[in-house]
């Protein structure tokens, strides 16, 4: 255990400092769970209220590219957890190396997005004047589709920002002080993670075979 | 490393990511299978199952403070008003 | 609490200087992760938005002094008062007490140097900075015409003008506003001084704790609602087009699930201001302390729970209504007992009718009203008559300026010598407060009857019956907007040219009373140690009374 | 006081008039208190101070909250029995068809006779609204029946009134719709029985809109499929209106207006048990107004079997 923390200014007691990062991401990740619940409730309203209409439009997505995103980010929130862990023992050679592979895997999460999405494109699953399916409860599906989808996506950029912010002070210095920072950067990623698992059933399961 | 730190790093993280593997492939199969009944509700199921093992183990919130539990409760219930009470509108129109 | 004060004799020069000494240039106060700092910035900006949504409100009630209209079009007026409704409640109304008293005082009354994320506080700043940005630019751009409210499919299909600049302006403030919250609520849990338990918090310590409940909580769903608002105008999806299944009152739903709240985000804190101000003025202990407080979390938590009263008519089922309607009498009951605990504390005080005391009564006197009016539109066979019309633009304007504004005033005058370390003219800020009071009546009270008589609310050409009350406001406007420009004069002058601030001028119990006027940059020279329940204006077995004769002789 | 036109007028301003009785007295206990305290209280009075007892404090507390949560309570469960008046169709109304648009009032009556921005009724008759929007939200308020009700696109909305008294008023529209919303107003005509009857003789030559809806049915093609001879199969529409019909993928539903505004214009939503999703969207194709008569037509006792 690296014991060398630095007390910031506005606390007093090391106990008190570490566990204000995570209780104020905690918040934050509250913050994001109602965020997340406010599209869910269109998602349930249309489903609900679309029916049949509605999973005829799930049926038209790419489970392959689905599943292997939903591999891609759980095995990088498995190089995410190791990566903080080892940051708070003071192993920061693998803090790092697990950190490069975060990047890789959140790099090729949205690789695979983008082949995902140009195929998409050109099936014309956009909703609008060339949409394939009929307009109406199929339309809102890929509404909801592409809404939720680009906004997990921003929401995993910022995840890579946040993590590149860790390698970027372990160059610059010792990352094992920065364990608080390592911790809330995984809560983050992590929770991105969890969008992502959610998301997982509701559009690439529903409708099939 | 000691082999205390190894169990703690590598093998316990490894273990959660190899049961989420197994529950993906669970949900994908039991997507397709012919002629069984509820996949929603199971396909969620799995979802909040695969959810809880990052929450409680990566996200360690199984041996987080008091307080800090209480933060990612809170989420929780207060998304489930959203959904109570519009669908108490929505299912009784 | 122990106050240390009489410090012995250490010469003013050898202190640390107070935070406004502590670095001078332009640069130091905007890369500047003080908390009191952040607050003063915080007071510049909605300083200027309160001004602006002023602006559209003198147009409003001009324009509205002839059944024809007067000089606006049309879409001018609806631009006016979609500009007034986004800039009053979210540039100054959610932002107004928190972040500048409360980033002011919340620290210093539980007894820390800052906030839980000095750097989180700023940035929140600079967040809500680059929203007003954009909504500034949409009103240059052209406005915006549909209304605060963002209803769709109006929004997002129909309206003509720049509601993506402004929606994504009001998203960007959100998350300021999310971030002062996630901060709060750290600092109020993990920063408080030793000894400060939760039931010996100041009662504006637990009104900041809960309003930041509420922000972090409600905030990210408006964030959600408009996002969608802007994936179905910008790109054309199908959200809530009715065309393709899409539910307008879905919307509703999404919306008012963080609006509702909103209003308490509003009221809130002006019930911590009020709490401080009475029990300081009428130097009494706060009549049920517990009771205050379990009042201000239920109010919170129940908050989310009634939304659906604005939907009444919205083809909400009747089901889904009668349980709103339900829960919004409920939460009458801990809005009554805050009303009859202020009471109850200036029973057997000595009072004192300074100029916050006198904000402080009006605002008890117009939350009343506004609160019982509240009553009304939760009752659904009235709210189906008096909804969308002036009764509505009444109630909230009770609640949200004679509420809330009165006590934010009440609170700037309060806490105006600490914050500045100079004193203001007492006399110009009674008549002030006096000219608020009645201003304020002379122009809503008037808006009641109409609305009862069927006033439609955002009509600029209406029937002349409604005429005669509508001058009757206007009017009554010119007096508010006095007693609103009035204060920027003498409290102005009292920069300069005011008397220096005593540290302590109200003689009040709070932490932050102890410390320096203006304090230091750490808040205390040294950190208090907290050995009792706030407001110990009086022993708990004695009366202020006795107290005041076991002082007589001391008193020079 | 607004005028009270319609039966349910005084039964509103009976609870309003209690409300505002409450309110008052509740103002006036707290700003007595208030005027009293202070004049009582103000520093350096000679008042007597006394202590007050720690139970004092608890036993006031909890007495005012419970009489304050029970004065909510009453008040409560008093307008929700309004509520259920106000919400409670009456049966044999007679039957408007609202469809509003920016920034106009469409009103169409049984008998094919419209207006705009204008509703003659006869008084002591109960009048069903049934409401719809071509574009925005719009909101029927009439204050002095006092009743006010949303008008949604893409949905059915429904009110009712009763007129007592013979007069001209005020019809506003109530949720903001844009640039004219404060000129969407009307009028609505309450006249004696027998000057209505007279008026509503200046039938359209279009007929009633049942048998607009007749002509409307064949010229769109519905009895290309929907007819007994058709080629292909579509659900025979005869004697629709009302009845049960089980859906594709499980469940039931009642074709209401609703439901038949929805299967002309989102075919694909809700599919009768049996058949496939063939019928194209008439988004666009039929208006609001057309939509009308179709249901209209429908629900006459042999509406949807037209050779």
């Amino acid at each position: 255990m690296s014991s060398d923390i630095i007390i910031h200014e506005p606390f007093e007691t090391a106990a008190r400092q570490k566990v204000a990062v995570p209780f104020g991401v905690w918040s934050f990740l509250a913050t994001e769970c109602l965020f997340f619940g406010g599209i869910f409730l269109f998602y349930a309203y249309a489903r609900w209220h679309g029916g049949e209409a509605f999973s005829a439009g799930a049926k038209e997505t790419d489970i392959w590219f689905g599943s292997a995103n939903t591999f891609i980010l759980m095995t990088s929130s498995l190089t995410m957890a190791i990566a903080e862990r080892a940051t708070k023992e003071g192993l920061v050679r693998l803090a790092r190396w697990m950190l490069w592979a975060t990047i890789g895997f959140g790099l090729a999460f949205l690789v695979v997005k983008g082949f995902e999405y140009r195929k998409d494109i050109s099936e014309h699953l956009i909703p609008g004047p060339h949409f394939k399916l009929e307009q109406g409860p199929a339309a809102q599906f890929w509404a909801f589709y592409w809404t939720v989808t680009v906004t997990h996506a921003i929401h995993l950029t910022i995840g890579l920002g946040v993590v590149g912010r860790l390698l970027w002070i372990d160059r610059r210095g010792d990352l094992a002080p920065h364990a608080t920072t390592a911790e809330g950067t995984a809560l983050y990623w992590h929770l991105v993670d969890i969008v992502w698992v959610i998301l997982y059933p509701l559009l690439y399961l529903v409708g099939r075979p | 490393m000691t082999p205390e730190q190894r169990r703690h790093l590598i093998y316990a993280p490894l273990r959660i990511w190899l049961g989420l593997c197994i529950l993906l492939g669970l949900t994908a199969t039991y997507a397709y299978l012919p002629h069984v009944p509820i996949k929603p509700i199971i396909s969620l199921l799995i979802a909040a199952a695969k959810g809880a093992l990052i929450v409680l183990f990566f996200m360690q919130l199984r041996k987080a403070e008091a307080i800090v539990r209480l933060a990612a409760l809170v989420g929780v219930i207060w998304a489930s008003f959203l959904f109570l009470f519009s669908f108490a509108d929505f299912l009784t129109r | 609490m122990s106050p240390n004060t009489q410090e012995g004799i250490v010469d003013r020069e050898l202190r640390s200087p107070s935070y406004l000494q502590n670095g001078t240039t332009i640069r130091s106060w905007l890369l500047t992760t003080d908390h009191k700092r952040i607050g003063i910035l915080y007071a510049m900006s909605i300083t200027f938005f309160f001004f602006l949504g002023g602006i559209a409100a003198t147009l409003i009630r001009l324009e509205l002094i002839s059944p024809t209209g007067l000089f606006l079009t049309n879409d001018e007026y609806n631009r006016a008062f979609t500009l007034h409704g986004i800039v009053m409640v979210w540039f100054f109304l959610v932002p107004s007490i928190p972040t500048t008293l409360g980033n002011f005082l919340l620290p210093m009354m539980i007894g820390a140097k800052d906030v839980a994320f000095p750097r989180l506080n700023l940035m929140s700043w600079y967040l809500f900075i680059a929203g007003g940005l954009l909504t500034v630019l949409a009103l240059i751009a052209g406005g915006v015409d549909t209304g605060w409210t963002f209803y769709t499919p109006f929004s997002t299909l129909y309206s003509n003008s720049h509601v993506l600049l402004a929606a994504m302006g009001v998203f960007v403030v959100g998350f300021s506003s999310i971030a002062t919250g996630v901060n709060f609520i750290a600092t109020v849990h993990l920063l408080r001084a030793k000894g400060m338990t939760w039931m010996r918090l100041p009662l504006f310590g637990w009104a900041m704790y809960t309003t930041s409940l509420v922000m972090v909580l409600a905030t990210p769903v408006l964030a959600m609602s408009l996002l969608l608002v802007v994936a179905e105008r910008a790109f054309g999806l199908p959200i809530f087009d009715p065309r393709s299944g899409g539910d307008p009152l879905l919307f509703q739903h999404l919306f008012w699930f963080y609006s509702h709240p909103a209003v308490y985000i509003m009221v809130l804190p002006a019930f911590g201001v009020v709490s401080e101000i009475i029990t300081c003025e009428a130097r009494r202990r706060i009549f049920g302390y517990q009771f205050m407080v379990y009042a201000m979390v239920v109010i919170a938590v129940i908050g989310f729970m009634v939304w659906g009263h604005h939907m009444f008519v919205s083809g909400q089922s009747a089901f889904a209504s009668l349980v709103f309607s339900f829960l919004s009498f409920v939460i009458a009951v801990p809005s009554a007992i805050k009303v009859f605990n202020w009471t109850g504390t200036l029973y057997r005080g000595q009072i004192r009718f300074s100029a916050p005391m006198l904000y402080a009564l009006g605002f008890i006197g117009l939350f009343t009203i506004g609160g019982l009016t509240g009553l009304f539109l939760a009752s659904i066979p009235i709210d189906v008559d008096l909804t969308d019309t002036y009764f509505v633009v009444a109630h909230f304007h009770y609640i949200m300026v004679g509420g809330s504004v009165s006590a934010f005033f009440g609170g700037l005058h309060f806490w105006w010598p600490k914050i500045t370390g100079r004193m203001y003219s007492e006399r110009l800020a009674q008549f002030a407060a006096i000219s608020m009071f009645f201003g304020f009546n002379f122009t809503f009270f008037p808006q009641f009857i109409m609305g009862w008589m069927g006033m439609p609310r955002r009509y600029h050409l209406y029937a002349p019956e409604f005429q005669p009350w509508h001058v009757m406001s206007s009017m009554g406007a010119v007096v508010l907007a006095f007693g609103y420009a009035w204060p920027v004069f003498y409290l102005g002058w009292s920069l300069f040219k005011g008397q220096r601030a005593p540290d302590n001028p109200w003689d009040a119990t709070g932490l932050e009373w102890q410390t320096r006027s203006p304090p230091p940059k750490e808040n205390f020279d040294r950190t208090p140690v907290v050995t009792d329940g706030p407001y110990k204006y009086h022993p708990q077995d004695s009366t202020p009374h006795e107290v005041e004769q076991a002082q007589a002789p001391q008193v020079p | 006081m607004p005028p009270e036109a319609s039966t349910l007028a005084p039964r509103i301003d009976h609870l309003m008039l209690i409300l505002v009785g409450m309110s008052v007295l509740i103002v006036s206990l707290v700003s007595a208190l208030l005027i009293v305290f202070s004049i009582r209280y103000r520093r350096g009075s000679t008042a007597k101070r006394g202590r007050l007892p720690e139970w004092v404090s608890r036993e006031i507390e909890i007495g005012w909250t419970a009489a304050t949560f029970f004065v909510a309570l009453f008040i409560f469960w008093f307008a929700a029995a309004l509520q259920g008046a106000q919400y409670k169709m009456p049966k044999n109304a007679m039957e408007v068809h609202v469809v509003a648009k920016q920034w106009m009032w469409k009103l169409e009556h049984p008998n094919g006779r419209r207006e705009i921005n204008a509703l003659h009724v006869p008084v002591g008759v109960p009048v069903r609204l049934v409401m719809t929007s071509q574009d925005v939200i719009h909101s029927f308020f009439v204050p002095a029946f006092r009743i006010k009700q949303d008008v949604l696109p893409g949905r059915y909305t429904e009110a009712w009134f009763e007129a007592k008294e013979v007069g001209t008023y005020h019809l506003f529209c109530a949720e903001y719709c844009g640039t004219d919303h404060s000129k969407m107003t009307g009028g609505i005509v309450v006249m004696p029985r027998a000057a209505y009857a007279r008026w509503s003789r200046g039938v359209d030559e279009h007929g009633t809109l049942a048998q607009q809806g007749a002509q409307l049915f064949r010229q769109l093609g519905c009895t290309g499929c929907h007819g007994q001879s058709a080629r292909v199969r579509a659900p025979s529409l005869a004697g629709i209106f009302g009845r049960r019909q089980p859906m594709e993928g499980g469940g039931f539903k009642v074709a209401d207006e609703e439901y038949i505004h929805d299967s002309i214009l989102q075919p694909q939503k809700d599919v009768v048990a049996g058949y496939t999703p063939v019928m194209p969207s008439y988004q666009g194709i039929a208006s609001e107004d057309d939509v009308v008569r179709l249901i209209a037509y429908l629900k006459t006792p042999n509406g949807g079997s037209v050779e």
